[in-house]
């Protein structure tokens, strides 16, 4: 077997899943179903690991077209696979968190009428999310990047019965759709500079533009590398969910738990780290460009782990905590530490897969109810998946020797070396986010695994959630007498399989992915205008040295504070939180969380009602009104308006004909008499 | 001296009154009739006054045409005019509006 | 002066038909009510032997007859054709309905043919009184017609109007040939044009004359503001009667057109420099037809939009169709006269067949003249549907039904001759021909209003549903006919090639050459 | 000079009579106008020396069209005073443009373009026979429409029986064909009487003629 | 047999038409629906030579035939197609035949003449597509109008009078002056009819901008472009399905195809001049549009809208053409504005047959009277998706293929009209799949949605082949690009040659 024939194999075998039990879901029967879905991705997941393999043991990396798409004056667009390490670990992750989140799923959608659907779907969504990765040039991009929106967007509405869930998977497409925009127009201006699409050609090209501006208003001319970027980089603010375009990511929790762990965590919303590490050629080459990125990702990193505090939901805890470190490989991407951005995508895979996963058991184990506030002392309940959440926890908040330490520590360095304008405020963002980001993440865990039993003190609670007051039946929640019970095998098993890359493999990976040649030929770092990884890597002694050095730094102190204020929070003073709450409250911070920034307000009643009102009054008005009114049957009126005149002269009286006649005579006459007359003398 | 000119005149005017004629008369159509003979009467004198003008006898021969027409023409007119008296019971022309628009 | 000076032989198709119709008119006497189809079928039979002689005696040139009176050329023979053929089909749809309402009387068959024969005269007169006489045979014949439904209050009505308009415009036309008689000196066609054409003729009196010619012809065609009396006429005429004024005259009319505007008046036959040493004569009723057609175009379209009676409608279309003839011929160069001739010969079919719709679905005490009698004819008949909406998109110029092709040619004739000709300078021949761009889009445009109101027939006729039930009781001879009829209009617009290319050539053959 | 009198003379009468033909209350009196207006135009036709035909307008017309008229004119049962009422309302408008015309007609005519100013009528030759010109003319030259003519005037003949003729109800009139050919039969029913039983008495079926009556 | 295949294109459904019509009156519906289908689909595939055998390395006519029609003013029958025609002559008898599948059960009135007047249509839009000689195409354009009238009018919805006159009156005001612009010309070709010697004129650029302006009217009022395209949505919404298929996915290709084969080839130095009024009303199509159709609460309306939007992409895409604008050649936005007019004739037919399977069975297009149809329809919600997809440009789906190429172009020419333009990337999506949202998802929302079916056999055929042809487009749109190459690169070179007169 080749390899091309392997690259090819990666994709197709969850594709044919997907379809088999798409198409013949019906037919076949659940058991069918999830076993030729999973047995896809597992054959994915053993050729990804494979080829991995392949790649370190010092294999070619792979630059090949499958088919040719489209030809367009003179210009191949292809399917094609540009197999390199970065890829190969992408594959990796994708493939393993995958196949984990379908085992995990045959537990957890037991119930669901739509369950092959649901493993169509996630075979699917690994096939698109290996076609991103794998693509070697834009288009392929391109195409993988909708497609893991579409399938987002399916499996957001996979209960589309409930209005939130619909609501959410609108949203998530369009906010999408908007990143797109620019994402598109980033390609466009690559095609039309570039005079090509295929990434190694435009990388080879990207030194001779570095120069060349363009006028996009008259008078003032940009670097066309920086527009690029900056519109590359708005398409992965929409799928990395970005600020301003996060909005979505949130309501996205609507989807089952698997697909938030295998989407809306592990692998699609990295999507827009993976590719601005993969345009590393060119995103070095505009300075501008890298510090706009590196004060998106530093907002993000921070203002969105403050919105996890406030959640009561397990899932938005986590979804919220996402965003955040979504933004922590953001601004690393930002201060050129691209291959630092990939290694916390990787650990955080795993971590982050790891917490959805758990608090989908969690959400199982209390019948389908996710407010923590009910929840309290599963532990006892449910003792694989506390541990394994304690674990992921760990891994989030950067505990040593957990892998999330290693690349978010690795992070903070980075920024602190970067020379970027916005390097300060993002350095601040993320330190602090270090606090933020512990805090909210032992505050549920607190609240859900320790203290006391709630759901047996409340009865049947609804948070103000709105999704909650759905009368749905996978919301019946927990009554006062019932027990939770731990999760079968097969949703424990994946916690177990994920728990332990996420306590290892930063210690593992780090060497290589930050400071080795691993992605050497893959990453491209202007390493005299940012010197940051270098500066970094001098200071890297291994990873125990690492560990050992992070003692001496604030960050591992301020995630120890903010374990210790959850814990003072939530399990000593359980009545602090309503007297932070009440002054929070009338300083009016918790209102501008609650509301989360007041961004959802600003799209739907501002962008979203404001073109719904645009297009009123352009369908009232100037469709209706002025072109059909005015002029289609303004004109259709004044025919019939000069018709009813031309109709009342002939009024039947023989002395009106005659007298039109005489007056029409009497015309040709005056005319054209006195003008021969006229002309002959 | 008796010239074109006099005949011309005559015609041109005797013209213009029958045409005042047939849009004046807004309640007989009998003489509505009248009036057009009066404007072949017109015609007439403006033919045999070139005819005689010219020496060419072809204008006479077309008012001798002129005036066979004209009766065939009276007595076609006149027939009408008595069948829609019956069926009219007028001949007003005002009454004659039911074709209008 | 002998029989052979006479060459009477060229006129044979004429000599027959009076000789028929004379045969006719007495036979009649002795037929009795009952028995009228005889008549019927006589006069059919004496049309289809005057067109058998036509044909036979058809000369691909110009000769003429009487003392240089009467002219049989290929124009003049094909003109006949065509009337001869609208008149039949004006007999066989109008039978039952004349048979209903009293008018199934042997006048009805000797006066149409001797309107024929004036239609026949009129379009192979080269006399000034040989053109009149033809056309009061018509007129008189006519008037007398439209009030043969003698107890219909509006046949009547509609007969005075005719008539009272019709003397008038007999006047005017008269009062004009009176003055370029004056002017010429003769009455002979193409001596006027001779002595036009070498400024033997008093251009003054010409002019003067010219005008009262074209309000004349303008009343016969029915082009605004002579046209007052078509919209009554039809509607009052009983509808075999209607169709007969709505079909071979217009033919005849064109023909009488080109008689006196084109050949006499036309400088026809003239090399087109010479122009300039001529008093503008030309452009005079050129310009003149232009004013009228632009005006029949719009009033004619813009009215009948605002109808409710089929009948009435049709009168205010061929006022708009008038007004696309009389571009063609406004053109005044062989292109236009031929775009014109198609015209004019092509509208006789059509509106044959739109009237004989009408008359189709009339039945004893029903007329069938208002367009809400067409309700839901698809549904009662769909294939009289389709017919009739053939002979609607026909009307409106949609392709591929034969309308189109006519107002393609008079467009092309009339473009064609807008760059042709673009003002010939000096001589004080001032038209802008490339304002007929202009008048060209003014009656495309107009084309649109007209399809409007076409439409709306169609909309009636397949939309709505039938308030009228009554089977359709046509004898199967008219729904033959009428059928081949439409069906006709559609061959015709499938491959008007023939058609056009033979009027073309016959206008060609046929155009008078002095010099 | 004589000449100019008569025609200034006549010319005026004739404008004259022609106005009141138009306007004139009762028909009667228009025809009359009417016929003076030809009676009057006759004479300038004579001046002109074109006697023929300025005795055929007045056999013609004065003879025949004008009677013809008159008998309508008195047949018609017409309300006259309904004819006559608001006759001057419309004549600003039509008296405008009536008079505009004439102006413009005569300023043609009278425009030296159209060199018509002094040239006289021309004398004709001597031994000039108008009756005999004009009759060479129409039965040589004028053949055809000569032919036609006739037809016309059949036309006109038969227009007007079709238009007028018709068969009153309240008249009765007999068919001579359907008296020729009534036989025996028709007429006479010869019954068997028994004198002892009723006699169903048949009607006799009516001949055609009888019931058209 | 290649030597008139495009004549049994154009005249095999228009026999089948007359053939239906005369067997397939009264009650014999079955034969009717029969007939038209076995006459659909020997129309369809007397087509398919027209691809195997199109040579794609010439630029020119093809399939070539030439034969005089009205030789007095040198009308021939003239057909032909190039790589961009052929296209369009196949998409029509495909969407033909889905169009008889498609009225299948649902017309029971008439059925004859409905199956009729598409088949007589197909033909006449074929012949339209063929046609190279000015009056040949200006008759088969207009005598499509007479079908599509009845169509509506017969089988429309209630207020179908208003929308029949509408479209036909809206429509032949253009091809009217179009006529007279062809008059012209064929006075300037010393008496020529044929559409290559007119691309071979030199005009001024006065008669070039009268003459744009005429065709302007022609064809923007059918693809249709803002401001002339109100006729659309009422005349969509009040057809029946097929008829909106038919419109959506063959006519209003007709008025773009009629920019490439007389504006811009005839009047290129009067394209050159005003191509900023036609990007202009493009863009305006595309933002414009995109907002109206956010708004529309008739689903139907909402596609047609779209649908305008969509061709304002085509049209934007022709004006982004390189010779307008750059010395060198661009066919970027060319090609992917045919893509797109390919990729609408699928889409938006199977957008318009997805309302009418609803519509058949709850008789209403308002987006208000369903909701959660995907409970009781799945597998046709399942397609609809996919269509929905479509219409949002989703890649890997026929959508995407155009309307990227498009983008692509335009970046080269302005960055800002191409900034205009994918803003349909977030309006496309936002109105396509809202409504998709409030039709298809969500609880069963009413006792109409409640009694709902899935989709027969029948409809089933006809999503999935068109669910075929969109991904098959979508996924491998080379084997729609490839044939139009050189056709596109003439006709841009030939666009970007000055015809000014020397």
């Amino acid at each position: 077997m080749d390899m091309k024939t392997i690259y090819l194999l990666i994709p197709l075998a969850p594709l044919l899943g997907a379809l088999v039990a798409g198409l013949f879901g019906w037919a076949i029967g659940r058991r069918a179903a999830h076993t030729v879905t999973i047995g896809g991705v597992a054959v994915a997941f053993a050729l990804s690991a494979y080829v991995l393999k392949y790649l370190i043991d010092g294999g070619a990396s792979y630059n090949g077209t499958v088919y040719t798409w489209l030809t367009v004056n003179g210009v191949d667009l292809n399917v094609g696979f540009l197999v390199d390490k970065l890829t190969a670990m992408m594959m990796c992750v994708v493939t393993f968190v995958s196949l984990m989140v379908h085992i995990y799923t045959i537990g957890y959608m037991e119930e669901d009428p739509g369950y092959q659907r649901f493993f169509s779907y996630i075979s699917l969504f690994t096939f698109s999310m290996l076609m991103l990765v794998m693509a070697n040039n834009f288009v392929q991009l391109f195409f993988g990047w909708e497609a893991v929106g579409l399938v987002s967007y399916l499996l957001i509405g996979f209960w589309f019965k409930r209005p939130t869930a619909t609501f959410a998977n609108l949203k998530a497409f369009l906010v999408n759709r908007v990143g797109d925009f620019g994402f598109l127009l980033g390609i466009g201006l690559v095609l039309a500079h570039f005079g090509t699409l295929d990434y190694a050609a435009v990388f080879a090209k990207a030194g001779e533009l570095k120069d060349v501006t363009i006028t996009l208003l008259p008078g003032h001319s940009w670097s066309l590398l920086t527009v690029t970027c900056i519109l590359l980089f708005v398409g992965a603010m929409g799928k990395s969910a970005q600020f301003p375009l996060h909005v979505w990511l949130p309501d996205s929790m609507e989807g089952p738990t698997p697909i938030s762990a295998l989407i809306h965590a592990a692998t699609m919303v990295t999507a827009g780290i993976f590719m601005v590490s993969r345009m590393s050629p060119l995103y070095e080459l505009s300075d501008t460009a890298l510090n706009f990125v590196l004060v998106i990702g530093a907002i993000t990193a921070l203002f969105m782990g403050f919105l996890g505090i406030i959640q009561n939901d397990i899932k938005r805890v986590v979804a919220y905590s996402t965003l955040s470190q979504l933004g922590y490989m953001t601004v690393a991407l930002g201060a050129s530490a691209y291959s630092v951005a990939v290694f916390h995508l990787m650990t955080h895979a795993f971590f982050k897969a790891l917490l959805f996963l758990g608090a989908g058991s969690v959400i199982m184990g209390m019948h389908h109810d996710q407010d923590i506030r009910n929840m309290g002392g599963l532990r006892k309940y449910m003792k694989w998946t506390w541990l394994t959440s304690l674990i992921g926890s760990l891994a989030l908040i950067g505990t040593p020797f957990f892998a999330g330490f290693y690349s978010k520590d690795s992070i903070i360095e980075a920024v602190a070396e970067s020379h970027l304008p916005g390097a300060g405020f993002a350095y601040f963002a993320v330190v602090a986010g270090v606090f933020v980001t512990a805090f909210y993440s032992f505050r549920m865990y607190f609240l859900v695994f320790h203290g006391k039993e709630r759901w047996m003190q409340k009865g049947h609670h609804h948070a103000h959630d709105d999704h909650a007051h759905d009368e749905d039946e996978h919301h019946h929640g927990l009554g006062p007498n019932d027990k939770p019970h731990e999760s079968p095998w097969v949703v424990t098993l994946p916690l177990v399989l994920l728990a332990i890359p996420s306590v290892i493999i930063g210690a593992i990976a780090i060497k290589p992915m930050l400071y080795g040649n691993f992605f050497d030929g893959v990453i491209f770092i202007n390493h005299e205008a940012h010197p940051a990884l270098e500066m970094m890597k001098e200071e890297f002694h291994g990873w125990f040295g690492m560990v050992l050095h992070a003692f001496k730094t604030l960050p591992l102190y301020l995630a120890a504070a903010g374990v210790a204020a959850a814990y003072l929070f939530y399990m000593v003073k359980p009545e602090l939180p309503a007297a932070c709450d009440r002054f929070f409250t009338r300083i009016g911070v918790k209102k501008l969380l609650e509301e989360k920034y007041y961004m959802d307000h600003l799209y739907i009643n501002g962008f979203a009602a404001l073109g719904r009102a645009i297009g009123t009054v352009l369908w009232k008005v100037g469709d209706a009104l002025l072109i059909d009114g005015l002029l289609v049957n303004g004109s259709a009126k004044v025919v019939g308006f000069f018709s009813s005149v031309v109709r009342r002269v002939q009024t039947g009286y023989i002395y009106h004909y005659a007298f039109a006649m005489i007056l029409g005579a009497l015309g040709l006459v005056t005319w054209w008499v006195w003008h021969v007359l006229g002309t002959l003398h | 001296m008796l010239t074109l000119e006099h005949y011309l005149v005559l015609g041109a005017i005797l013209f213009a009154i029958s045409v005042f004629g047939i849009f004046m008369n807004r309640k007989n159509l009998i003489v509505l009739l009248m009036a057009i003979e009066l404007m072949l009467l017109a015609v007439n004198i403006n033919f045999i006054a070139f005819s005689q003008y010219l020496g060419d006898a072809s204008g006479q021969i077309f008012v001798f045409f002129i005036l066979t027409v004209a009766a065939a023409e009276s007595a076609i007119g006149l027939a009408i005019l008595v069948a829609l008296f019956r069926s009219l019971r007028s001949i007003n022309v005002e009454d004659l509006d039911h074709l209008k628009g | 002066m002998t029989w052979t000076s006479l060459n009477a032989g060229i006129a044979y198709p004429e000599i027959f038909l009076l000789i028929a119709a004379c045969a006719i008119l007495l036979i009649d006497v002795f037929v009795s009510d009952a028995k009228r189809g005889i008549t019927h079928g006589l006069t059919l039979a004496a049309l289809a032997v005057t067109g058998a002689i036509l044909y036979s005696g058809y000369i691909p040139q110009r000769v003429t007859a009487f003392s240089g009176q009467f002219v049989a050329d290929p124009m003049a023979a094909w003109a006949k054709g065509g009337i001869l053929i609208g008149v039949a089909l004006a007999l066989i749809y109008g039978r039952s309905y004349a048979a209903a309402r009293q008018m199934y009387r042997g006048e009805l068959y000797t006066l149409t043919l001797f309107a024929t024969l004036g239609m026949m005269i009129m379009t192979s007169a080269i006399n000034f009184l040989l053109l009149y006489v033809g056309l009061e045979l018509l007129s008189l014949s006519l008037y007398a017609l439209v009030a043969l439904r003698r107890d219909s209050a509006n046949a009547t009505e509609a007969a005075m109007k005719y008539f009272v308009l019709g003397a008038l415009a007999s006047g005017m036309l008269l009062y004009g040939m009176s003055m370029v008689y004056g002017a010429t000196g003769s009455l002979d066609v193409v001596i006027i044009a001779q002595k036009i054409a070498t400024q033997a003729a008093n251009p003054t009196l010409l002019v003067f004359g010219l005008v009262f010619i074209v309000a004349g012809i303008a009343f016969k065609l029915g082009a605004v503001p002579f046209h007052m009396w078509v919209p009554d006429v039809y509607q009052g005429a009983p509808t075999p009667i209607a169709q007969l004024i709505g079909t071979a005259p217009k033919l005849a009319a064109f023909a009488f057109v080109m008689r006196l505007l084109a050949e006499a008046l036309g400088l026809a036959g003239i090399d087109l420099s010479q122009i300039r040493q001529q008093p503008m004569l030309l452009p005079s009723w050129s310009s003149m037809l232009m004013v009228l057609a632009v005006a029949s175009l719009v009033i004619g379209n813009l009215a009948a939009i605002a109808q409710t009676n089929i009948k009435r409608m049709f009168a205010y279309s061929t006022i708009s169709h008038m007004g696309f003839l009389l571009l063609g011929i406004l053109v005044a160069n062989e292109v236009g006269y031929s775009a014109s001739f198609f015209y004019a010969f092509t509208y006789v079919l059509t509106a044959a067949a739109g009237f004989g719709m009408v008359q189709l679905l009339s039945r004893e005490g029903f007329e069938a003249d208002t367009i809400d009698a067409f309700k839901g004819l698809a549904k009662r008949s769909p294939w009289f549907a389709f017919m009739m909406l053939m002979v609607l998109f026909s009307m409106a110029g949609i392709p591929v039904f034969v309308g189109f092709f006519a107002k393609l040619s008079v467009l092309q004739a009339l473009l064609n001759h807008a760059v042709l000709v673009p003002g010939v300078d000096g001589a004080g021949i001032d038209i802008d021909h490339s304002g007929l761009v202009w008048v060209a889009v003014v009656a495309v445009l107009m084309s649109l209003v007209g399809a409007f109101y076409y439409l709306r027939v169609v909309k009636v006729m397949f939309f709505d549903e039938p308030t009228d039930t009554a089977p359709i009781s046509a004898c199967w001879d008219v729904r033959i006919i009428l059928s081949l009829n439409c069906l006709l209009l559609l061959a015709l617009g499938l491959v008007p090639g023939y058609l056009l290319a033979k009027l073309g050539e016959a206008v060609k053959l046929s155009s008078l050459v002095l010099f | 000079m004589t000449e100019l009198v008569i025609f200034y003379s006549f010319a005026l009468i004739l404008v004259f009579a022609a106005f009141r033909v138009i306007t004139a209350k009762n028909p009667v009196h228009a025809a009359l106008y009417l016929v003076l207006s030809f009676f009057t135009g006759a004479v300038l036709w004579m001046l002109t020396k074109a006697e023929f035909l300025a005795v055929s307008l007045i056999v013609i017309y004065v003879g025949a069209v004008m009677v013809l008229f008159l008998f309508v004119v008195m047949m018609l049962d017409i309300n006259f005073e309904e004819l006559r009422k608001g006759f001057w309302r419309y004549l600003p408008v039509a008296g405008t443009v009536a008079v505009l015309m004439a102006y413009e007609m005569v300023m043609v005519l009278t425009h030296p373009s159209a060199q018509l100013r002094g040239a006289a009528v021309a004398e004709p030759a001597a031994g000039y026979n108008n009756a005999k010109v004009l009759g060479q003319l129409i039965y040589t030259q004028y053949f055809l429409p000569f032919q036609l003519a006739a037809v016309l005037l059949l036309v006109g003949m038969v227009a007007a029986i079709a238009l007028t003729l018709r068969k009153r109800k309240n008249t009765k009139y007999i068919n001579p064909a359907d008296q020729i050919k009534v036989k025996r039969d028709e007429r006479l029913t010869i019954v068997s009487v028994n004198a002892e039983a009723r006699a169903v008495i048949e009607p006799p079926k009516p001949a055609d003629g009888e019931q058209q009556a | 047999m290649t030597g008139n295949l495009l004549s049994l294109a154009i005249w095999l459904p228009i026999l089948a038409g007359l053939v239906v019509l005369a067997i397939g009156g009264g009650q014999r519906s079955n034969i009717a629906r029969w007939g038209s289908l076995l006459g659909a689909l020997a129309s369809f595939l007397v087509t398919i030579p027209l691809y195997t055998g199109f040579d794609v390395l010439n630029g020119g006519m093809q399939f070539v035939e030439l034969k005089p029609w009205i030789e007095t003013y040198n009308i021939n029958y003239s057909l032909g197609v190039d790589g961009i025609s052929v296209w369009f002559v196949l998409l029509n008898s495909f969407t033909t035949l889905m169009v008889i599948l498609a009225g299948w059960q649902v017309i029971e009135q008439r059925v004859s003449v409905y199956n009729a007047a598409f088949l007589i249509m197909s033909g006449l839009i074929n012949g339209a597509f063929a046609a190279q000689d000015a009056i040949l195409f200006y008759c088969f354009f207009e005598a499509m109008l007479i079908p599509m009238y009845l169509i509506i009018g017969i089988w429309g919805g209630p207020n179908r009078v208003y929308a029949s006159f509408k479209f036909f009156l809206y429509t032949l005001l253009g091809s009217l002056l179009t006529l007279v612009a062809f008059i012209y010309l064929h006075y300037q070709s010393n008496g020529s009819f044929a559409v290559a010697d007119f691309a071979g004129l030199h005009l001024t650029l006065k008669e070039q901008s009268l003459l744009l302006v005429a065709f302007f009217f022609a064809f923007a009022v059918k693809v249709p472009m803002w401001p002339v395209h109100t006729w659309l949505p009422d005349a969509h919404v009040e057809a029946p399905t097929g008829g909106s298929m038919v419109l959506a996915a063959i006519t209003l290709k007709l008025g773009a195809y009629g920019f490439l084969r007389f504006a811009l080839p005839i009047a290129p130095d009067a394209c050159r001049e005003y191509a900023w009024v036609f990007v202009l009303f493009s863009l305006i199509a595309v933002v414009y549009i995109g907002m109206v159709a956010l708004v529309q609460t008739d689903m139907k309306k909402l596609v047609a809208y779209s649908s305008i939007s969509h061709m304002g992409f085509v049209t934007l895409g022709f004006f982004m053409m390189g010779g307008l604008n750059h010395n060198e050649l661009n066919s970027w936005a060319v090609e992917g504005a045919i893509a797109q007019m390919i990729s609408h004739g699928f889409v938006s037919a199977a957008m318009f047959f997805c309302i009418g399977v609803m519509y058949d069975r709850v008789h209403s297009r308002k987006i208000a009277d369903y909701g959660g149809v995907a409970n009781k329809m799945p597998i046709f919600a399942a397609f609809f998706m996919l269509f929905a997809m479509a219409n949002s440009g989703l890649p890997g789906t026929s959508g995407f293929s155009g309307e990227f190429l498009v983008i692509l172009g335009a970046v080269q020419v302005n960055f800002w009209y191409a900034v205009a333009g994918a803003t349909t990337l977030i309006f496309g999506a936002a109105y396509t799949l809202w409504m998709y949202k409030r039709v298809i998802f969500g609880d069963v929302g009413n006792h109409h949605v409640e009694e709902l079916k899935d989709v027969n056999a029948r409809e089933f055929l006809v999503l999935a082949v068109l669910a075929v042809t969109v991904l098959g487009m979508g996924l491998y749109p080379k084997l729609f690009v490839d044939l139009m190459h050189v056709s596109v690169n003439d006709l841009i070179w030939h666009v970007s040659q000055s015809k000014l007169p020397q």
